[in-house]
């Protein structure tokens, strides 16, 4: 019920380390934010900046139009899942949730109404008597979310809240908080986590963190925009090989053709690959990386190929085979391909492959031909 | 005020005396505060003659007594709140405190009267008096030359009550060539061990020195490692470090508690057959001793080759006051009536050198010879070390005399001591 | 952990074994206390406390009574030792000097010359024959007579029964429980302040904190009594409690904010968002969360001043009215029976019986374990 | 073994330590009425006077914070109106001074105070009057029995931590296991309740210099046939003889806060050491011990500190005679009579203990990093 | 460099509780063994006791032939890693590694030796002076597997090494953990996980546990095989729900045709699937339940199709899309599709589906037909 403006935001630690920077964001009613970036990028801490719980060093923070830089958290109308769930480990399921209330001096029926509404919806009734050590990881993220619910916040804000679940719960939690927010459409939400999958499924958009170039330890805002837009159409290698798992695989290559689409020719395959992406004349010769995702590479037999190399891991997981390449001297991270089905003895085996001209991905100095 | 112990108007008492005081005073509604070192027993029986001033005066009373009385009344006195009267049992300690302004001078007169009416007043005026000033009130003394047996002991050996100090030394040894011990010596008193040593240096001193050198030694005129000091020194050691003399052997002298020594007489077989002790110890002999019957005590005699006559050493209390009030003039007043004293000596432990008492009030026959041997004193001198600066006298002569028995050298002892009193003058 | 394959029974053995012997070293002096509180004094000198559940063969004296009936020249005490002695058991021997004890067998006649026999039954029954009329003085007699173990209450008696004991009990409780909980509770607030505040000098104050710990609490007592006395407090219990209070605080914050700091940040930071003021979160959740470190260090001080001679001493006034149990036993009975170990026994006994009850009590919180399920 | 202990709620732990502490109160009174003079005092009602004293007590230092809050919150800073959030900011920049402003004021009243003004007192002479700068800590100096004291407290601050702390640490780690480990922690704890004079007392049993009283004495005689000896005169011997008593007493400290340290060590680095093929001492020494380093140097510091306090066990055993001197009771022979040299003793006593202290300075600043 | 033997290993704690029965199993020299099963199964207490830190309650362990039941965990010749790395908190790295052989009384040069080998070949060379609480979740992993390498064993036990890592982590150490199981193949290992993919990928033999039929408490091994065999024919409901991510659908349904390959009528579809699996005469009528994997479903616009319902969630991960079907009235495991490539706006349509016939399961009391 609240939308959040930041403005230049930026955080300081110490007077000394500076972490991050020009943060502008607009966030709208009803959007549920996904934060993410690697470890140590600061997205706990725009979290707890936008909480109250850590100072702003710089910049605005305006939530419903108002600043908040100086208002403390519990002023702010916000409600926070953190990832160790943070339960009171003295009260009952019941009393943590009815703290808030409780805090709140309201009265003892609207206190109970709120909490048994809550733990309806989480399934957690017949819990309520119970203290959180007695509860299974994944009732205790629930409990920690319905902490949150009752208060009935303009915003919620969790960080990294699956983090600590097994991968079975993880998923029927992730379904869970997508019903709620369903239930909820008014109520905006900002959510941290390193789950691609999480990120990609809850988002209505997503922010990517990364950091500046001209600094390697200071971050900032890389990419904004829906998780598709993200998968699809990148801006930069970073979020192009963040986004997507495995990562994409990035060839060196060479423009051969530029016009509405453009060819390239990579250096570890032979023949030339299309792509979608259009380029200017200026662009013809330039270098730059080949992006294809190892869900989108195909195998193929013809003589144009993009890469060609030797199986050397292979992983059938069923569903679907990845193969790992071996990229050549001196490079670290192998090129993976990742098809559907079960392919049994590729090892040893070279194998050719290519993409649809839809999904080869352009860079130039990091930066996608797209957004230039 | 507590019950009466005895009827007024009853008994031996000087009940006049009483009477008259009880006339004189009306001090209803006032109260007085006395802390003492007085504790169990001795509490409830210094109680019961402060319940005939009560009685007589219609004052308030409250004495409490304290193991560790000096270090309260310093803490009390420094923190400006002191009772009012109390009673020291070290004159050292008084010198100090009225030296420090915390205590109020007797009335006038009070030596005059004492030179009247205590045997051997002089030495009692001199005693409560610090720089020209009387401050304390010389009240229940303590006989200290005294050796404890058991008669019937000596009866089966065949033991006389030596009379001179010559005669003691040959007893020690003809105990020893029959086998037995004759001597138990304690000086453990936690942290205030070896102190009883310092009884038998300042015995010893009065034994071989005239009562002049003596008061020179008390004031430090004679330094502590003179030869004459360390004679004594050597003469109690004569006793305390011979193995064969003392029960235990002589390591066991320095640890023994004071209060479990005398046990030894009263052992089957006894385990020494002489204990050197003051007027006090039978409250630490075994329940159910009888004084007189089962045990006794005799004057530890002077050397007869010495010529010094029969010297005693004693201790006792002396009443202060803080403040100048009527109710502590009263309480004075109160202690200079002959039945303030015979209350006490009607009842146990109690030695007075006040001329008029009626020494009939004494229960036992024991403590009226008890209180003759003071009564009878040539020379009376009272306990050296109470009367040294309170680092000497409770403090470096204790551990000096506990380093002596356990092997050190007299001499070396002596220069100890010396030389801390002189850092501190 | 505890199923560990192989693991030899021989170690088992041994930690039993070391267990049991440490245990053992550290109860022996304090049974050896008990045991001799339960005897009188002169069981307690005349043999080990260890030896207190068997018979022992010991020596008395006893004296013959001095009612004689005349039997011709000769007159004739009849009587029995052990009445006129403390003396229990069975007899074994006796004598007339005290130096040979054991001298005659029972039922023989001894002859003490002048005249003069003594002969004694197994039952103790005695006769005594002397041509002279016996005085004040009866014959002494020796005898060694195996005793069976004996106890007695007499010194629980004695102590209990001291004037003043009750109101000396009920002292020491006020003194104790609120010199226990209001140093508790302000040195949890410092606490919770020095580990969880933000404000400056804070890391200042923490190295007062621990500076402070070394103070000599005897430096203290004077200078602190004076300004007492100048406030008008006095000596009373407040100011034993203040005193108390400001002597207890360092510990106490330094063993309370090494815990309080243990504590989860992300617990207080939800409160915080929950709409908690610190008062809120300290008193909701700090609190009850140090609740093993609060019962932990409530011990100690429980103990520490229930124990406290001194500052009871100078802080609380002369005489019955405020006077505690240390004191008590210490000034008052010890003072005067400081000889008899009987009693000084039981007089320690009945002193750590309040803390030893504490104790127990207390003791099932001082583990931990209360943040199991905050986090994962 | 956590197991166990989880079984209890908290809420239940909290309504039964509730219910222990009413029960506590009930059963105390019980013992009281059970004395014979309490009856008859019920009268003026020394119990209701003591309760009431107790009530008021606890509760004008509860009122303080509650009431102070209050005011703070709404009438100082009131959180309404047009500076609210001003207002919240600043009662919370006040909020931390009114919690630690009582205990820094009992502090610096009750400590800082007497420290400054008793070191102003050690630059004077006997009498107070004066000045003679460190005159007595110089004569200190060169006072032999201060240089034995000294030494002797030296001695004692090394051994009686190291000590407790060993014995503690090996008490709580082998009752860990056993079946009847609580009632064997409960046993070595139990000193911990005796006063030092209780302490002494029983102590002055076991070194009795008589095979008939004393058990040390009784075991030479029945062992190896030796005569009785003092222990407590066994010169250089007899300040370890001394250092036991408290060793003795408190090992049951050490042993609590080390007990719930080691509960604390993951198992997990245990079993792993187990099956890197430790033995049991090596799983101990090179991996339990080191991990609850930070709870030894707590207990270590507490008795370091009470060790240089504690005044008590020499004075009542020997009073600072045969060579034990120690620097609390070495001091207590110049208290009330030389305050000068009394004061100028104790501040060599907090001299000896500043190296802990700047230790624990320096481990705190660790461990806020 | 050792097989291992259980036979009829039974673990019962404390007298009463009943974990584990009748577990038979024989690993040979140089297998990668995977235990999966539903949590609180006795995976971990089955590798407990295997290292020797957990009593073996009945049956026997044998170890090269050698049974081991009282031989103490040092002597056994096995290294452990723990699902919390279970490091030395307060040695360094490099300590932390040397422990063992320090233990072991190896020489100094020795323990150097393997040390920096070990290190070397975990990419910890730089990291070697530092202590555990410096160093990344990663990054600590690969700290405990290097203290086991080092010690040479002849058995590893890995007790879900990477369950508290992050996704990307996750996928890196596994294929350290594969390419190193490739540098050693004559060493066995046992790897516990919950983690689908890394069974998958790693196991040369996957062993899943569950509860035995006629009692919820007690667990014993339910199948055991390769990967392939486990996902492509398992041999009951419960491995075949359990393999797989997400879990293969189960439709209630009816045999209606014999033979080389079985005909069946689901009840939630219309029209009739065929299943590869072969059934007998009297299974005519049969009721059963019909499990296709959520991969394995094709949508389908024939009438001839095994379910078909509305699209209630739609999750879209970029290379796939997930879609979620409510069931019916009182059902609450929703059927799942899995569609390669991105459907965006399908949430609300009905779809129906179906799926290959070699693809088909066929259930009869949760037992699969195929094994009966
Ligand atoms: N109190 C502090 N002082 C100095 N630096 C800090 C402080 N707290 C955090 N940082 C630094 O700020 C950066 C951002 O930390 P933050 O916790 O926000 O990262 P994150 O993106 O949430 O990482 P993760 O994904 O690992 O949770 C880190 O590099 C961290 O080292
Ligand atoms: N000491 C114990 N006493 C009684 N039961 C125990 C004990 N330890 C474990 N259990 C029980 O044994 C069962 C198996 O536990 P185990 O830890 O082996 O499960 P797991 O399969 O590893 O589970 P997870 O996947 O959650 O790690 C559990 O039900 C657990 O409750
Ligand atoms: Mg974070
Ligand atoms: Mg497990």
């Amino acid at each position: 019920m609240a939308n959040l403006k930041l403005k230049d935001v930026a955080k300081v630690y110490g007077g000394q380390v500076e972490v991050l920077k020009d943060i502008d964001l607009d966030i709208e009613t009803g959007e549920l934010i996904v934060f993410v970036g690697p470890s140590g990028c600061g997205k706990s801490t725009l979290l707890r900046m936008i909480a109250g719980l850590e100072q702003i060093s710089g910049g605005t923070l305006e939530i419903d139009g108002m600043v908040v830089n100086d208002v403390p958290p519990s002023e702010r109308g916000i409600a926070m899942v953190f990832q160790s769930y943070a339960l009171y480990p003295h009260m009952t399921v019941y009393d943590n949730m009815a703290f808030a209330l409780q805090i709140a001096k309201k009265s003892k029926e609207e206190i109970d109404r709120a909490v048994r509404a809550a733990a309806d919806k989480l399934q957690l009734t017949e819990y309520l008597d119970r203290l959180p050590k007695a509860l299974s990881g994944g009732q205790r993220q629930r409990v920690a979310i319905g902490r949150s619910i009752v208060r009935d916040p303009k915003v919620y804000l969790f960080d990294e809240p699956l983090s600590n679940l097994d991968a079975a719960l993880r998923v029927a939690t992730r379904i869970e908080i997508a019903q709620l927010k369903e239930q909820m459409p008014d109520s905006t939400m900002i959510y941290v986590t390193h789950d691609q999958v999480e990120a990609m499924t809850l988002a209505s958009r997503i922010v990517v963190l990364d950091a500046l170039k001209d600094n390697g330890y200071k971050y900032s805002i890389a990419q904004v925009g829906t998780p598709l837009e993200l998968y699809e159409t990148p801006n930069s290698e970073f979020v192009a090989r963040f986004i997507g798992s495995p990562a994409m695989n990035l060839l060196e290559g060479e423009i051969v053709a530029t016009g509405e689409t453009t060819t390239l020719r990579t250096r570890l395959g032979a023949g030339t690959i299309t792509s979608n992406v259009p380029s200017r004349p200026e662009d013809q010769g330039a270098q730059v990386k080949v992006g294809i995702r190892p869900e989108d590479a195909v195998a193929t037999d013809s003589e144009d190929f993009a890469f060609s190399g030797k199986v050397e891991v292979e992983e059938r997981l069923g569903e679907v085979t990845l193969l790992y390449f071996e990229r050549g001297a001196g490079q670290n991270d192998p090129v993976i391909a990742k098809l559907p089905g079960i392919h049994p003895g590729m090892r040893g085996n070279t194998v050719k492959l290519t993409a649809d001209p839809a999904k080869v991905h352009i860079f130039q100095d990091g930066t996608s031909l797209l957004y230039r | 005020g507590g019950h009466l112990a005895f009827a007024p108007g009853e008994g031996d008492f000087n009940w006049d005396s009483y009477n008259s005081f009880a006339e004189q005073y009306d001090l209803s509604g006032q109260s007085l505060s006395i802390t003492g070192p007085w504790t169990g027993q001795d509490k409830d029986l210094v109680d019961s003659v402060i319940a005939y001033f009560e009685e007589a005066t219609g004052a308030e009373v409250e004495y409490s007594g304290s193991d560790s009385f000096e270090s309260d009344f310093v803490i009390a006195a420094e923190a400006g709140n002191p009772p009012q009267m109390a009673v020291f049992p070290q004159p050292g300690l008084m010198a100090d405190m009225a030296r420090q302004g915390n205590l109020v001078a007797l009335p006038d007169g009070t030596g005059d009267w004492l030179r009247e009416n205590y045997a051997a007043g002089e030495s009692w005026v001199s005693l409560g008096t610090v720089d020209d000033t009387m401050y304390g009130f010389p009240y229940k003394i303590d006989v200290k030359s005294l050796v404890w047996y058991v008669p019937e002991a000596f009866e089966e050996a065949g033991y006389e009550v030596p009379e001179t100090l010559e005669a003691l030394k040959e007893l020690t040894d003809q105990i020893v060539a029959d086998g037995g011990t004759p001597w138990c010596i304690g000086l453990g008193s936690g942290a205030a061990t070896g102190w009883p040593a310092t009884d038998w240096v300042e015995d010893m001193m009065l034994r071989t020195q005239p009562p002049e050198t003596y008061d020179a030694w008390v004031a430090n005129e004679l330094p502590f490692d003179s030869p004459e000091v360390v004679n004594a020194i050597e003469e109690f050691g004569y006793f305390a470090r011979n193995d064969d003399y003392v029960s235990g052997g002589a390591e066991a002298v320095a640890s023994t508690d004071f209060r479990d020594s005398p046990g030894g007489l009263f052992e089957v077989p006894p385990q020494c057959y002489m204990h050197k002790q003051a007027t006090f110890i039978p409250t630490f002999f075994p329940e159910g001793t009888e004084l007189g019957l089962d045990v006794d005590f005799f004057y530890f005699p002077a050397y007869e080759g010495e010529d010094l006559g029969q010297p005693v050493l004693g201790a006792g209390t002396l009443f202060v006051r803080t403040e100048e009030s009527d109710v502590t003039a009263a309480f004075l007043d109160f202690l200079q009536t002959p039945i303030a004293h015979e209350l006490w000596m009607a009842q146990s432990g109690f030695l007075t050198p006040y001329t008029e008492v009626n020494p009939d009030v004494f229960p036992t026959d024991t403590q009226r010879a008890l209180n003759e041997i003071l009564t009878n004193a040539t020379t009376f001198r009272f306990d050296g070390s109470d009367l040294m600066p309170g680092e000497i006298g409770a403090g470096a002569f204790w551990t000096g005399m506990v380093d002596y028995v356990t092997g050190e050298d007299a001499e070396a002892v002596g220069a100890a001591i010396q030389e801390r009193w002189e850092a501190i003058q | 952990m505890d199923n560990i394959a192989g693991r030899k029974s021989s170690l088992n053995w041994a930690v039993n074994l070391s267990v049991i012997f440490l245990v053992l070293l550290w109860i022996i002096p304090t049974v050896g206390l008990l045991v001799s509180s339960f005897r009188d004094r002169d069981q307690i000198s005349a043999s080990g406390w260890w030896l207190a559940p068997f018979s022992a063969e010991q020596a008395y004296r006893a004296r013959t009574s001095t009612e004689a009936t005349p039997e011709g020249d000769i007159f004739v005490v009849t009587g029995n030792v052990f009445e006129e002695s403390e003396a229990t058991g069975t007899l074994s021997a006796f004598g007339v000097r005290s130096i040979a004890p054991g001298e005659f067998t029972v039922g023989t006649v001894a002859d003490l010359g002048d005249g003069e026999s003594l002969s004694i039954a197994e039952n103790g029954d005695y006769e005594f024959r002397t041509p002279e009329e016996p005085g004040r003085r009866g014959q002494r007699i020796y005898f060694t007579a195996e005793t069976p173990p004996e106890f007695t209450l007499e010194n629980y008696e004695t102590v209990l029964g001291a004037g003043g004991m009750a109101q000396a009990f009920i002292n020491t409780l006020t003194v104790t429980i609120p010199a226990t909980i209001i140093p508790i509770l302000i040195a949890a607030f410092a606490a919770y302040a020095l580990a969880w505040m933000q404000f400056p000098m804070r890391g200042l104050l923490i190295a007062l904190v621990v500076g402070l710990l070394v103070v000599p609490l005897q430096l203290a007592l004077v200078p602190l009594l004076r300004l007492h006395t100048e406030w008008g407090i006095g000596r009373s219990f407040l100011g034993v409690w203040m005193a108390h209070t400001g002597f207890g605080l360092p510990l106490a914050i330094y063993l309370l904010r090494n815990y309080m700091v243990g504590l989860p940040r992300d617990i207080i930071e939800s409160a915080k968002v929950d709409g908690a003021t610190d008062f809120q979160v300290f008193t909701k959740i700090v609190l009850p969360l140090s609740f093993p470190a609060l019962a932990s260090f409530a011990i100690f001080q429980f103990l520490w001043t229930w124990n406290d001679l001194l500052v009871a001493k100078v802080f609380l006034p002369d005489g019955d009215q405020a006077m505690v149990m240390t004191r008590k036993i210490a000034d008052d009975l010890l003072g005067s029976r400081g000889g008899d170990w009987g009693i000084l026994a039981s007089a320690a006994f009945v002193s750590i019986a309040v803390p030893l009850l504490v104790f127990f009590t207390m003791q099932r919180y001082l583990v931990r374990g209360l943040l199991a399920g905050s986090v994962k | 073994m956590a197991v166990q202990e989880d079984t209890q709620g908290a809420s239940f732990i909290q309504g039964q330590a509730v219910i222990w502490l009413i029960g506590g109160l009930l059963l105390v009174a019980a013992i009281a009425l059970l004395l014979p003079d309490v009856r008859g005092m019920l009268g003026n009602s020394p119990i209701l006077q003591g309760v009431l004293t107790i009530v008021l007590g606890v509760g004008g230092c509860i009122g303080y914070f509650w009431a102070s809050n209050i005011v703070l919150d709404k009438v100082i800073f009131p959180a309404k109106g047009a500076n609210a959030g001003k207002n919240i900011n600043r009662a919370n920049m006040v909020r931390p001074w009114l919690f630690i402003f009582p205990a820094f004021a009992a502090l610096g009243l009750y400590l800082a105070y007497p420290v400054v003004g008793s070191f102003i007192r050690s630059l004077y002479d006997r009498s107070g009057d004066t000045f003679i700068g460190f005159g007595n800590y110089a004569w200190l100096m060169q006072d032999s029995e201060f240089q034995q004291a000294v030494f002797n407290n030296i001695l004692w601050a090394l051994v009686v931590p190291a000590g407790s702390t060993f014995f503690g640490l090996v008490a709580a780690q082998l009752t860990d296991r056993l079946s009847w480990g609580n009632i064997a922690k409960s046993l070595i704890f139990m000193p911990m309740a005796i006063s030092f004079v209780g302490a002494s007392l029983i102590w002055k049993f076991v070194y009795a210099n008589d095979a008939d009283i004393g058990i040390v004495n009784a075991f030479r005689e029945w062992v190896f046939g030796a005569d009785s000896v003092d222990p407590l005169q066994v010169s250089f011997w007899n300040n370890f003889f001394l250092m036991f008593i408290l060793i003795w007493i408190q090992t049951g400290f050490a042993m609590v806060i080390l007990s719930a340290a080691l509960r604390g060590i993951p198992e997990e680095t245990v079993e792993a050491a187990i099956v890197d093929g430790a033995s049991p001492l090596q799983v101990f020494f090179k991996i339990k011990v080191p991990q609850i380093m930070g709870t030894i140097v707590v207990v270590w510091t507490t008795i370091t500190i009470l060790v240089l306090k504690v005044f008590d066990i020499v004075y009542t055993m020997t009073g600072g005679n045969f060579g034990t001197q120690i620097l609390p009771s070495y001091m207590f022979e110049f208290m009330f009579r030389d305050d000068g040299r009394a004061t100028a003793v104790a501040f060599v006593i907090m001299l000896i203990v500043t190296p802990v202290m700047v230790w624990n300075i320096i481990q705190a600043r660790k461990e806020m990093r």
